[in-house]
């Protein structure tokens, strides 16, 4: 595990998105949602074609707004497409 | 308000049986049990290994999922269970359980709940085929 | 054409585990099983002792009702069985186990199997009440 | 079990229509299946009210016709309304 500094935000990446950037998890400086998932884009280039399915959570609560803030300490969660059962 | 008397994310083989006692109640006159199994086939690809990977909310999502079951259908009880890691072909990914008062109650009620636990249930599943592809579904 | 796998009328309890295993199948996405159980009250009377008489067609009926449920439904494995003599509170008088590829397909062949079976099958159910009173049930 | 002349018709009573009867079998003669039927209701008056709910077989083939000939030989099942499941 990566040292958590106050200052950075951890993303979680799961399944298809998780493959695509090829780790679980990303340290990345702060910004809004639709930023931080940009640069994820930039940083690992077959993630842009999961992102446009994919919905996030934001400390646990589902976030519809990419222009959400995300501060130093936050997490989020990456979810591809369901496919239980 | 049923009951609802077991909700499980789980690593090991799912136990029908487990489901269906746990439903059983001296009021049930129907109890309908689903299980959604792993199949040999899809789309005409043959699979020779899946997955099921999990998001750690899972277990609370579910039973936020057999909440809302219970509370639009006549439910006596319910239970429901869902396996993650891999699953051996012909084994369950999925079972779920409900008894009712009358059997039309106990087939709309345990699909609803089949239904709505494939559509909110942050899992996903990873199919490995004989011909060497593979496939995150639902996001190919 | 699916295969019918197992059709019994029994007088001994009916083993839900053993018509679901019957179904099982490497081409099988979904298993719906449906268990008919006996009920400790009806219409608010409660139910003190139970019993099915069957007429002896009755297992030949059941093979009938079980081709046509497979004929009309996109079926791999389909088994049914019916209890009859005296049944105590909690126990099942019909199992019907479906097995599909897809969920909707068993779910709907299921519960066909169960409504032709209640249609068709020439068997009685008899209840003794609490208060005293008895009934041959649809024909009071 | 009585003894089975060629020249009676066996009536097999189930579930209600056996409990009106009183018994699981009588012996009657020859006749249409409407005057056989009809001969029970005079015999066991309690079978007049389950009568009209039941179905018949005459030698194991559903009968819907009451003015059918049963002969010497043949067997009538008198079955109520079915309440399986």
């Amino acid at each position: 595990m990566a040292d958590v500094g106050a200052g950075t935000v951890q993303v979680h990446l799961f399944a298809a998105a998780r493959a695509a950037v090829g780790q679980p998890m990303v340290e990345t400086e702060p910004g809004t949602l639709g930023e931080i998932l940009g640069r994820l884009e930039e940083q690992f280039p077959p993630f842009r074609q999961v992102r446009p399915r994919c919905s996030c959570l934001v400390d646990e609560v589902a976030a519809h707004d990419e222009a959400m803030q995300v501060p130093g300490g936050g997490r989020i969660d990456v979810l591809p497409p369901f496919s239980g059962g | 308000m049923g009951e609802i008397r077991l909700v499980e994310v789980v690593e090991h083989p799912i136990d029908a049986g487990l489901l269906e006692a746990a439903v059983a109640d001296p009021r049930a006159g129907a109890i309908v049990t689903f299980s959604g199994n792993v199949r040999d086939h899809d789309h005409g690809r043959q699979v020779a290994e899946l997955t099921y990977e999990g998001h750690p909310s899972a277990e609370a999502v579910l039973r936020e999922v057999a909440k809302e079951i219970d509370a639009a259908h006549e439910v006596i009880a319910l239970a429901v269970a869902h396996r993650i890691g891999p699953i051996p072909i012909g084994e369950a990914a999925l079972v779920a359980a409900v008894a009712t008062a009358h059997r039309g109650e106990a087939f709309e009620a345990c699909r609803a709940l089949v239904d709505l636990t494939k559509e909110k249930l942050p899992v996903w599943k990873h199919q490995r085929f004989t011909d060497g592809t593979e496939e995150w579904v639902n996001c190919a």
